[in-house]
C-alpha cells in the first residue's frame, strides 16, 4: 500500500502560491512573480507525474480494476446529521488523468505566458490569478465529494472570471467577463438544486458512496415523479445543467466565444484544455448514476451532439481565429458529451466513456497547441482576424509546423492525436445510435475543413502588409509549442482502454478500419476543399457564402442566440422586473409608510378648530363631555 | 461577578473617557482603546466559551450571573452566553472595532459622535448577553436610539427625513416587541407559580396556544422591523444611504442583526407552536424579500441604495431560514447574520472611503477606480464575491447550509421557496457584478479621480480586519458552526416537542 | 397633631413668610428668595421623618403610610418648582411679588395635602377650592401680559364651572347616601342610577383637574398664557395631586361601579392619548406643546388605575413621581430659556446644542423620559403602567397607548431635531445659568436617572399601595 | 315653614337652577354674567344639599355645613375671579369673553 497523503500538496502548493504572489504582488518586481509561479506549476507537474506513475504501475489492483483510494480527507462542515462538506483527495483514474492533463498544459502555459505577457502591466497579477485557477481546477479535479466540486466549480469559475476581465480598462473584456460568470453562475444554481435533490434523496455528498457498486442513488429517489420524471433523473439533469454550462453546452455556450478577449495563454489554458471539460469530467464522474437514469444520458448525448454540429458550422464562418477556436472547442467538447452520452457501463459497452475520456486527454494537448500557436501569430501581427494575415509561414516556422500539426490532430488524420480518440467516439455513437453517428461524420468533415480554413488563411494566402514584419516568438512560447506538438502527435498510442475505463477495468481496444477510414476520408475531404478555396486567395469562398444566403448570414451571426439572451436579461429582467421593483418599494412599500405620517399631521391639522380659544366652547365641550358620559352609563347600564 | 458585564462596562468606561478627554485625538485614541478592549474581550470570550465546552460543561448558559432588580415584577438582570451570543457578540466586536477606524475623520462634534457610537455598541452588547426579556428590551431600545443623532447630525442627504423615519419605524416595531413581551410575561406560568420575563425559565413552560398564536406576529413582526421583513423593511435603504460610515457599517451590520436575533431567540424559540402554525406566512413574506431585495439592487445608482437593498435581501434569508425551523437552516441563518454582518460592514466601509474620495455615490459618475485606488478595489471585489456567495468566504458557508438546511423539509411549499430564495445567488451576482464593473473597471471617466490617493492607514486597519473576519470563517467554518449548532440545542428540543417533527 | 404634620409645616412657612413679607423693607423683597426655598427644603426633609398616621377630626382627615408618602411627593415636585422659579423672580417686574408667588404657591400646596388625605368628601373639596383658586391668581401673575390674564380667566371660570358640576354630583352622592365620609359612602354605594350621575359628574369634575379629554380644553391656553413655572406646577404638581385622589377613590369609595368606571376610562385613555399627542404634533410654542404632551401623559397615567390591583396603584404613584422629574426637568429648560431670551418657541432652539450643550442634554434627557426611552426612568414608568393594564387583559388598549408613544416620540424628537440637528444663522446666546437654576436642572436629572435603576422606590411604593381586591 | 313640600319641588328647582346656569354661563358673553351664573349653578347645588339633608337625613347636619363652606368659598371665587376681570379690563377695555381667544389651536 502507497502513501498517497502527500498529494494534498498539489493542491496546497498554488494554493500557497497564490496567496504569497497576491499579498506581495507589488512588492517584488513582476518577473520574480512569474517565476514563483511557474515553479510552482513545475513542482505540481512533477508531483502529478509520480502519482500517476505510482498509481497506473506502482499500485496494485483489485480485481483487476483500478482502486479509487482517499489519499486525504478533512470535514470542513457539518451540515446535517447525515450530510458534512469534507475537502480531500480522490485518486481514481479519470482523476489522476485530469491531474496529468491540468498540470501538463498549465506549466506550459505558465512557461509561455513568462514570454507572452513579458511587459504587460500586472504581470504580477496575472500570475498570481493563474495560480489560483490552477488551484482551484486541481482541487475539483481530486474532490472526494459533490460539494467540494462544486466549492472549486465556483472558484474556478471566478478565476476565469478575473482572468477574461484581466485587461480591465477594455469594455469588452469587462463585459465578457460579467458575461462569462452570470452565465455559469445560473447554470451553477442548476448543479447546487441537483446537489440538493441529489443529497437529500441520497444522504450523502460521496463520490465513492454514490458512483460505487450499490450506491443509493440507484435504489432512493426512484418512484416520486414529476413531469414524467424520477427525483433522481431530475438531479441529474440539473447537474448535467451546470456541467453544460461550465462546457459551454448549447444554450449555455454564450459565454465561450466572448471570454476570448481574455490574453490568450489563458484562453488556452481555462477555454480549451481544462476548466471548459469540467462539464465533461463532472457527468464522467457521476457516470454511473447517469448511466442508471438512461432519459438524463439521452439528453447528454443529444446537447453533446447538436452542440458539436451548430458550433462547428459557426465556426466555419468566423473571421476571428480565436473565435474559430472558441467554437471548434466547443464542437469538440460536444464530442466528448455525445460520447459520454452513447456510452453503456462496464467493459466494452464502456467504450464510449473511455473514449470520451480519450478525447479528453488529447483535446486538451492539440488545442492548448492550437491556441499558444494562435498567441504566437496574434503576438507577430497584433491583430486577430485571418483576414489580415496571410503567408505567415515563412515568418513563423516553429509556429507554423506546431500548428499544423495540431490542425491534423483536430482534424483526426491518423497517426496523430485525434484520429485515435475521435474514431472511438465514432464507434460508440455508432453502435448506440446511427443519427448521432451520422452527425458527427458530417462535424469531423466540417472540423477539417474550418481548421484548414484557418490554417491557409493565416500561413498562406498572399501576404498582407505589416507594419513590421512579423517574427518568430521568443524561445520561453515555442518551447511549449513544441512540447504540446510532442504531445498531439503520440498522446493517441496511450493505451487508454488499459487504464481508463468506466468501471476502471481494463479491456483490449481494436480500431474499428469500416468506421474509420470513412472518417478519415470524410476530414481529407474537407481539408481539400479548405485548400481549394483557401490556399490562394480567391473569391470562390464569398460566393459560396452569397449562395447559402440566409443561413450563412445566421451562422456569421451566431444564430443570433446573444441576442435573445441580451433581450432576455435587459429588456425583461432589467426593465421589467427590476426597474418595476425598484419603483414599487420606492412608491408603494415605502409610500405607505410614509402615508401613516402624512396622514397623522393632516389629521391633527385638521382638528385644530376644536381648540378655538374660545372659553364658552371649551364650557360647551366640557358640558356635552358629562352628557355623553351620562348616555355611556346609561347604555353600559341596559345591558 | 461574571466577566460578562464587562462588555457593558468598558463601553460606559470608554464615554466616560471620551467625556473627559479634551482633544479630537485624545477622543479618538481613548475609543480605540476601549473598542480593541472589547474585542480582546470578545476574543477571550469565545476562547473561554470553546474551552469550557471541551472541557464538558454542557450548561445550556455560561458564565451567567442573576441578580433581583425589581422584585416584585420579577425581573432580574439575567446574563449569560451559549454558542450563538457568543458568535454574535464577537461578530459586533469586530464590527465596532473596524467602525471606529472607518469614522476616522469625523471633524464635526467627534466627541458625540464616539459617544453616541459606543452608546449604542453597548447597547448591542447588552441584548446579546441578556437572558431576561426586560433588559433584553431595554437594551434594544438603547441600541436603536442614538441612531437617531448619529444619522440626523453626521448624516448626509435627507438626513433629516431618513433619521426620523428609522427612528419611527424601529421604535414602532419594538412598541410590537413590548406588546408581546407582556404578553409573554404574563403567560410565563400558565400553570401557577411567579410570573417572570427569564427567558430561560419561559422556555421551560408550554405556553398555551391561544396566547402564542396572538403574541407570536407581534414578536416576529416587531423584531422582523429591524430585521429588514419585507414590507417593513424600506427604513433601511433611505437610513443606511443617509447614516455616516460607521453607522451605516454598525447597523447594516449589528443592529439589523438584533432583529434576526429576536426572532429566533425570542419569537421562533419561545413560541415554537406558533410559529410552526405561522411560518407559511413569514416564508412567503421573507422568500419575496429575498430576491425582491436582490432585484431591487440591480436598479439601483447610488452605491449605499445597492447595498442596502442586498442587505434586505440577505437579511431577508436570516429570516427565512430561522423560519425554516431546523438545525441545520437556523445555524445558517446564525452565520448568515455574522457573515452579512461583517461583509456588509465591509461594504460600507469601502463605499464611505470611496465616498470620500470622489465626493459622489452615483456609480456612473465614476469608473475605472481599480486604477487609482488598487487597495480599495481589490477590498471592493473581495467584498463583492464574498457578497455573491464565493466559497472561501463567509457568505458561502452561511448561504449553502441554509439551503442545504430548508431543503430538508420534503414538500412542494419549502422545496419552492428555498428554490426561488436560492436563485437569488444569480441575481446578486448580476448586481455586483454590475457595480464592479462600472465602479472598478473600464476607463477613468473623471479626470480629478486621476489623483485620487489609496486608502489611508486607518481606512486600511478597518478594511484588513473585516477582510480577515470574512476569510477565516470561509476558509475554516467548523469550529464557528460546532460552537452555533451547541447553542441550537435546546431551542430544537423545544421546536420538536412543540410541533411537527423537522428532521 | 402630629398627624397632620406635613399641612402644619406648610401652613408654619406660609405664615413666616407673611410677617417677613410685612416687615420686609420693599427694596430687600428679592433676599426672600433663599430662605423661602430653605425652608420649603426643611419642610421636605421633615416630611420623610417617619411619623404616626391615623385620623383626625371624626374622620374627616386621615393620613396613611402611602398618603404620607403622596405627600412627599408633591413636596418634593414643589420645592423643585421653587427653585427653578428663583431665576424668573429676580425678574424686576416681579421684585415685589416674590413672597406673593410664594404664599399662594404654598397654599395651593396646602389644599393639595388636605385633599390628598380627606376623608370626607367636605374636606375633599375644601382642599380641591384651595389648590385651585390661588393657582388662577398665579396663573394671572404676570399683570402686564395680556396672555397671563387671559389664562387666569381661563382658569378661574373653566374650574368654577368644573366644581360646580363637581358640586352638584356630591350632592346627589349625599343625597343618595345620606353620608359624606368616605368610609361610609363606599359600602353606601352601591349604583343606583342617581348615584351614578353623580358620580359622572364628580368624574367630569375630576377629570377636570387632571385635563382628560373632553375636560382638557383649558390646559393649553392656561399652560402657555402662565408664568413658565406655574404651568409647570399646574402640569405636575396639581396634576398629580388630583391623579393621586382620584386613584384613592375610585380604589376605595366607588370600588363598587368599578367595571363601569373601568369601561368609561378605557374610552376616555384612548380619546385624551389620541388627542393629546394628535394636538400636540403641530406645536410651536413649547409651553403649549408640553401642555398637550402632558395631556398625553395623563392619558397614560389612567392605564394605572384601570390596571384595578395594587400593582395598578403603584404604577400610577410611580409613573406621576418620574413624571414630575422629567416634566420639570424640560419645563425648568423652557424656563430660564425664556426668562433670559424671551424665546418659547420650537424654532428658536435651532443649534441649541451647540450653543448650551448643557441645557440641551438636559431638555433631551426629559424629552426621552417622557417618552419612554431607556435607559432614563421614563421608561420604567411607561413599561409598568403598560404591564398594569396587561395584567388586567386590555392588549388592545395597551397596543392602542403603545403606538400613541410612538406618535409622542415623534414630536419629542421634533424639538431634539430642533437642538442638535439644526444650525441657526442667530442661535440663542450662550449664557451661564445661576445656582437655583442648575440646582433645579440637577434635581431633575439626578430623579430621572436614579428612579429607574434603583428599583427601590418602585418596592417602597409598590409595598405601600393598594389596589381593589 | 316647607312642612311637607316632597323632596322632587326642591330637585326640580335646583336642576332648574343648575341648567339655567350652565346656559347663562354658554351663552353671556359678559364676564360678570358668567361668574353670575356660576353662583346660580353652586346655589342649586346648595338647595340640594340642604333639601336632602332636612328632609332625607334630618338626623345630622353635614348638609347644612356643606352648605356654608359653599357660600365661602364660592365668595373666595367670585373675589379672585373679579380681581382678574378687572385686570383684564385694563388690558384690553372690555370684559367679552370672546375678545379672549389670542391663544388657540
Amino acid at each position: 500500500m502507497i502513501d498517497f497523503s502527500y498529494t494534498i500538496w498539489i493542491l496546497l502548493i498554488p494554493l500557497i502560491v497564490f496567496v504569497v504572489t497576491g499579498l506581495t504582488g507589488n512588492r517584488f518586481k513582476p518577473i520574480v512573480t512569474g517565476i514563483i509561479g511557474t515553479a510552482g506549476l513545475g513542482v505540481v507537474f512533477l508531483l502529478s507525474v509520480i502519482t500517476a506513475y505510482k498509481f497506473f504501475f506502482v499500485l496494485d489492483k483489485v480485481g483487476g480494476a483500478f482502486q479509487r483510494l482517499l489519499a486525504f480527507n478533512h470535514t470542513w462542515l457539518h451540515l446535517t446529521d447525515k450530510l458534512h462538506i469534507d475537502i480531500g483527495v480522490l485518486l481514481d483514474p479519470i482523476s489522476v488523468m485530469m491531474l496529468i492533463v491540468i498540470s501538463t498544459v498549465s506549466f506550459m502555459v505558465h512557461i509561455y505566458s513568462l514570454g507572452y505577457m513579458k511587459g504587460e502591466k500586472g504581470f504580477a497579477r496575472f500570475f498570481s490569478i493563474l495560480s489560483l485557477f490552477s488551484f482551484s481546477m486541481l482541487g475539483l479535479v481530486i474532490a472526494t465529494n459533490i460539494f467540494q466540486m462544486y466549492i472549486f466549480w465556483e472558484l474556478v469559475g471566478v478565476s476565469s472570471f478575473l482572468l477574461i476581465g484581466f485587461y480591465y480598462e477594455k469594455d469588452s473584456a469587462v463585459a465578457a467577463s460579467k458575461k462569462a460568470f452570470i452565465v455559469t453562475r445560473f447554470a451553477d444554481l442548476g448543479f447546487l438544486i441537483g446537489i440538493l435533490l441529489l443529497s437529500y434523496t441520497t444522504g450523502t455528498f460521496d463520490f465513492i458512496t454514490l458512483t460505487g457498486p450499490n450506491s443509493p442513488a440507484f435504489t432512493s429517489g426512484q418512484g416520486i415523479m414529476f413531469l414524467g420524471m424520477s427525483t433522481m433523473t431530475w438531479s441529474m439533469l440539473f447537474v448535467f445543467m451546470g456541467g453544460a454550462g461550465k462546457s459551454a453546452m448549447f444554450p449555455l455556450h454564450i459565454w465561450l466565444p466572448d471570454a476570448m478577449e481574455g490574453p490568450t495563454p489563458v484562453s488556452a489554458l481555462i477555454h480549451a484544455a481544462t476548466m471548459v471539460v469540467a462539464g465533461v469530467y463532472l457527468v464522467a464522474r457521476m457516470f454511473p448514476i447517469f448511466h442508471h437514469e438512461q432519459s438524463a444520458l439521452e439528453i447528454v448525448a443529444w446537447v453533446g451532439g447538436f452542440t458539436s454540429l451548430f458550433a462547428a458550422v459557426i465556426a466555419c464562418t468566423q473571421y476571428d481565429i480565436k473565435r474559430v477556436l472558441a467554437y471548434s472547442t466547443m464542437s469538440q467538447i460536444g464530442y466528448m458529451m455525445l460520447a459520454l452520452g452513447v456510452s453503456g457501463y462496464g467493459g466494452e459497452d464502456g467504450l464510449g466513456y473511455m473514449a470520451s475520456m480519450f478525447h479528453l486527454f488529447t483535446h486538451a494537448f492539440f488545442k492548448a497547441l492550437l491556441f499558444l500557436g494562435a498567441g504566437a501569430i496574434i503576438h507577430a501581427v497584433h491583430s486577430n482576424y485571418m483576414n489580415e494575415m496571410g503567408g505567415l509561414r515563412k515568418y513563423l516556422p516553429i509556429t507554423h509546423a506546431t500548428f499544423l500539426i495540431a490542425c491534423l490532430a483536430i482534424s483526426g488524420i491518423p497517426p496523430f492525436a485525434g484520429f485515435f480518440s475521435k474514431d472511438e467516439i465514432l464507434v460508440a455513437a455508432f453502435h448506440h445510435n446511427k443519427a448521432l453517428f451520422a452527425m458527427e461524420y458530417l462535424v469531423a468533415g466540417m472540423t477539417a475543413f474550418y481548421m484548414f480554413r484557418l490554417y491557409f488563411n493565416v500561413f498562406w494566402g498572399q501576404e498582407q502588409h505589416y507594419h513590421h514584419t512579423p517574427h518568430e516568438a521568443p524561445v520561453t512560447m515555442t518551447i511549449p509549442l513544441i512540447i504540446l506538438a510532442i504531445g498531439s502527435t503520440f498522446a493517441g498510442f496511450i493505451p487508454f482502454t488499459k487504464l481508463v475505463t468506466s468501471d476502471s477495468l481494463p479491456f483490449e481496444s481494436h480500431t474499428e478500419w469500416g468506421i474509420a477510414i470513412p472518417s478519415i476520408l470524410i476530414a481529407l475531404a474537407g481539408i481539400g476543399i479548405a485548400t481549394m478555396l483557401y490556399m490562394k486567395k480567391s473569391d470562390t469562398s464569398k460566393k459560396i457564402a452569397t449562395a447559402l444566403g440566409g443561413f450563412y448570414t445566421a451562422a456569421y451571426g451566431k444564430f443570433y442566440i446573444d441576442q435573445v439572451y441580451l433581450f432576455i436579461t435587459k429588456k425583461i429582467l432589467f426593465n421589467y422586473v427590476s426597474r418595476p421593483v425598484a419603483w414599487f418599494d420606492r412608491h408603494i412599500v415605502d409610500g405607505t409608510m410614509n402615508q401613516f405620517a402624512y396622514v397623522t399631521n393632516v389629521v391633527s391639522d385638521r382638528i385644530k378648530g376644536f381648540q378655538s380659544g374660545q372659553l364658552q366652547q371649551y364650557a360647551l365641550v366640557f358640558i356635552s363631555g358629562v352628557i355623553a358620559l351620562a348616555l355611556l352609563f346609561i347604555y353600559l347600564w341596559t345591558n | 461577578m461574571s466577566f460578562l458585564l464587562l462588555f457593558i462596562v468598558i463601553p460606559v468606561l470608554t464615554v466616560i473617557g471620551i467625556f473627559f478627554s479634551r482633544t479630537h485625538m485624545q477622543v479618538k485614541w481613548t475609543a480605540v482603546v476601549g473598542m480593541s478592549c472589547q474585542l480582546i474581550m470578545a476574543g477571550l470570550l469565545i476562547y473561554f466559551f470553546l474551552a469550557a465546552r471541551a472541557a464538558g460543561n454542557t450548561a445550556e448558559i455560561l458564565f451567567s450571573q442573576d441578580m433581583v432588580w425589581y422584585k416584585n415584577l420579577n425581573i432580574h438582570f439575567f446574563i449569560g452566553v451559549d454558542g450563538v451570543s457568543v458568535a454574535m457578540i464577537g461578530l459586533t466586536s469586530i464590527v465596532i472595532f473596524a467602525g471606529i477606524f472607518a469614522s476616522w475623520d469625523v471633524t464635526d462634534l467627534p466627541r458625540e459622535f464616539f459617544t453616541s457610537l459606543i452608546l449604542l455598541s453597548a447597547g448591542v452588547f447588552g441584548f446579546f448577553i441578556s437572558l431576561d426579556l426586560f433588559t433584553l428590551f431595554l437594551f434594544y431600545e438603547i441600541a436603536v436610539i442614538p441612531m437617531y443623532l448619529l444619522i440626523g447630525i453626521w448624516g448626509s442627504g435627507p438626513r433629516h427625513y431618513s433619521a426620523m423615519k428609522l427612528t419611527l419605524m424601529l421604535m414602532g416595531g419594538s412598541a410590537l416587541i413590548m406588546l408581546g413581551l407582556l404578553g409573554l410575561y404574563f403567560n410565563s406560568a400558565p400553570n401557577g407559580g411567579p410570573l417572570t420575563f427569564n427567558l430561560i425559565q419561559i422556555s421551560k413552560v408550554a405556553i398555551p396556544m391561544p396566547a402564542q398564536r396572538f403574541f407570536f406576529p407581534f414578536l416576529f413582526v416587531g423584531f422582523g422591523v429591524l430585521g429588514a421583513l419585507f414590507p417593513f423593511h424600506t427604513w433601511s435603504p433611505d437610513g443606511h444611504a443617509s447614516a455616516p460610515t460607521a453607522v451605516s457599517m454598525l447597523h447594516a451590520g449589528v443592529l439589523m442583526k438584533l432583529g434576526g436575533y429576536g426572532c429566533y431567540r425570542v419569537a421562533v424559540f419561545l413560541l415554537p407552536g406558533a410559529a410552526h402554525e405561522m411560518a407559511w406566512i413569514f416564508l412567503i413574506l421573507t422568500t419575496i424579500g429575498v430576491i425582491y431585495g436582490a432585484f431591487g439592487a440591480i436598479w439601483q445608482k447610488d452605491l449605499k441604495y445597492i447595498n442596502a437593498y442586498s442587505s434586505v435581501s440577505h437579511c431577508a434569508l436570516v429570516l427565512f431560514a430561522v423560519l425554516m425551523m431546523n438545525q441545520t437552516a437556523m445555524n445558517g441563518a446564525i452565520m448568515q447574520m455574522i457573515s452579512h454582518g461583517i461583509m456588509t460592514a465591509l461594504f460600507f466601509a469601502l463605499i464611505g472611503m470611496i465616498y470620500g474620495r470622489t465626493h459622489t455615490r452615483y456609480i456612473n459618475e465614476m469608473g475605472g477606480l481599480m486604477k487609482v485606488m488598487p487597495f480599495l478595489g481589490v477590498a471592493y471585489v473581495i467584498g463583492g464575491l464574498a457578497s455573491l456567495g464565493l466559497p472561501g468566504f463567509s457568505g458561502f458557508v452561511a448561504e449553502m447550509t441554509i439551503f442545504v438546511g430548508s431543503f430538508q423539509h420534503n414538500d412542494v411549499f419549502h422545496r419552492v421557496c428555498t428554490i426561488i430564495a436560492a436563485s437569488s445567488i444569480v441575481v446578486t451576482a448580476v448586481y455586483i457584478l454590475r457595480v464592479v464593473g462600472i465602479l472598478l473597471m473600464g476607463k477613468i471617466r473623471n479626470p480629478e479621480f486621476n489623483h485620487i490617493i489609496d486608502a489611508k492607514w486607518f481606512d486600511r486597519i478597518s478594511v484588513v480586519t473585516l477582510i480577515l473576519g470574512i476569510t477565516a470563517i470561509g476558509m475554516a467554518p467548523l469550529w464557528l458552526s460546532d460552537m452555533i449548532n451547541n447553542g441550537l440545542v435546546p431551542v430544537m428540543q423545544r421546536i420538536l416537542l412543540a410541533g411537527p417533527i423537522i428532521h | 397633631m402630629l398627624i397632620m404634620r406635613h399641612e402644619l409645616l406648610l401652613i408654619a412657612i406660609t405664615v413666616i413668610l407673611l410677617l417677613v413679607e410685612i416687615f420686609l423693607p420693599a427694596d430687600k423683597k428679592h433676599s426672600i428668595i433663599t430662605p423661602a426655598i430653605l425652608l420649603m427644603a426643611v419642610v421636605l426633609i421633615l416630611g420623610f421623618i417617619p411619623g404616626p398616621t391615623g385620623i383626625l377630626f371624626g374622620g374627616m382627615y386621615q393620613t396613611t403610610a402611602l398618603i404620607v408618602m403622596l405627600k412627599n411627593i408633591l413636596n418634593i415636585g414643589a420645592f423643585i418648582v421653587m427653585v427653578q422659579s428663583a431665576d424668573w423672580l429676580r425678574k424686576p417686574e416681579n421684585k415685589e411679588k416674590i413672597s406673593e408667588y410664594y404664599i399662594l404657591l404654598l397654599s395651593t400646596l396646602i389644599g393639595m395635602q388636605y385633599m390628598v388625605s380627606s376623608g370626607d368628601f367636605l374636606m375633599f373639596y375644601l382642599g380641591l377650592e384651595l389648590a385651585t383658586i390661588p393657582l388662577a391668581a398665579l396663573a394671572a401673575f404676570e399683570r402686564f401680559k395680556e396672555k397671563s390674564a387671559e389664562a387666569g380667566v381661563k382658569l378661574i371660570f373653566s374650574s368654577a364651572l368644573s366644581s360646580g358640576i363637581l358640586l352638584y354630583g356630591l350632592s346627589m352622592v349625599y343625597g343618595t347616601t345620606g353620608t359624606l365620609y368616605f368610609a361610609e359612602v363606599g359600602p353606601a354605594f352601591t349604583g343606583t342610577p342617581l348615584q351614578v350621575l353623580g358620580f359622572i359628574f364628580f368624574f367630569a369634575g375630576m377629570a377636570f383637574k387632571i385635563s382628560l379629554v373632553p375636560f382638557h380644553l383649558w390646559t393649553a391656553d392656561v399652560y402657555e398664557g402662565a408664568p413658565v413655572n406655574i404651568s409647570s406646577y399646574l402640569s405636575v404638581v396639581s396634576k398629580g395631586a388630583a391623579a393621586f385622589i382620584l386613584t384613592i377613590l375610585l380604589y376605595t369609595v366607588f370600588s363598587k361601579i368599578a367595571l363601569m368606571w373601568s369601561n368609561v376610562l378605557y374610552i376616555i385613555i384612548i380619546l385624551t392619548i389620541t388627542l393629546g399627542n394628535l394636538f400636540a404634533i403641530r406645536q410651536q410654542n413649547l409651553k403649549r406643546f408640553l401642555a398637550f404632551s402632558s395631556i398625553a401623559q395623563a392619558g397614560f397615567i389612567l392605564l394605572g388605575i384601570i390596571g384595578q390591583s395594587q400593582y395598578g396603584m403603584a404604577t400610577v404613584i410611580y409613573f406621576v413621581l418620574v413624571y414630575i422629574f422629567s416634566n420639570l426637568g424640560a419645563f425648568g429648560v423652557v424656563s430660564i430659556i425664556s426668562n433670559r431670551t424671551g424665546c418659547e418657541t420650537i424654532n428658536d432652539y435651532d443649534g441649541l446644542y451647540r450653543t448650551n450643550p448643557r441645557l440641551a442634554m438636559t431638555m433631551m434627557l426629559s424629552l426621552f423620559s417622557l417618552a419612554g426611552i431607556p435607559p432614563v426612568a421614563g421608561f420604567f414608568g411607561k413599561f409598568f403602567l403598560f404591564a398594569a393594564a396587561a395584567n388586567h387583559g386590555l392588549y388592545i388598549l395597551v397596543l392602542i397607548a403603545i403606538i400613541n408613544t410612538i406618535i409622542s416620540l415623534y414630536y419629542y424628537l421634533l424639538v431634539i431635531k430642533a437642538m442638535f440637528l439644526n444650525r441657526s444663522d442667530r442661535p440663542i446666546p450662550k449664557f451661564k445659568s445661576d445656582f437655583y437654576t442648575s440646582l433645579g436642572l440637577i434635581l431633575c436629572l439626578t430623579g430621572i436617572f436614579a428612579i429607574g435603576i434603583f428599583s427601590l422606590v418602585f418596592e417602597v411604593i409598590n409595598g405601600l399601595s393598594f389596589g381593589l381586591y | 315653614m316647607f312642612e311637607g313640600v316632597p323632596i322632587h319641588w326642591f330637585l326640580v328647582l335646583s336642576t332648574l337652577m343648575f341648567f339655567i346656569g350652565i346656559y347663562g354661563f354658554l351663552v353671556r358673553k359678559n364676564l360678570i354674567t358668567m361668574l353670575m351664573s356660576i353662583e346660580l349653578i353652586l346655589n342649586s347645588v346648595c338647595i340640594n344639599f340642604v333639601a336632602f339633608n332636612k328632609i332625607l337625613y334630618p338626623g345630622h347636619l353635614e348638609g347644612m355645613f356643606f352648605t356654608l363652606f359653599i357660600i365661602a368659598v364660592a365668595a373666595a371665587e367670585a373675589s379672585v375671579a373679579i380681581a382678574i376681570i378687572i385686570n383684564i379690563y385694563r388690558r384690553l377695555v372690555n370684559i367679552d369673553v370672546e375678545k379672549m381667544d389670542e391663544m388657540k389651536y
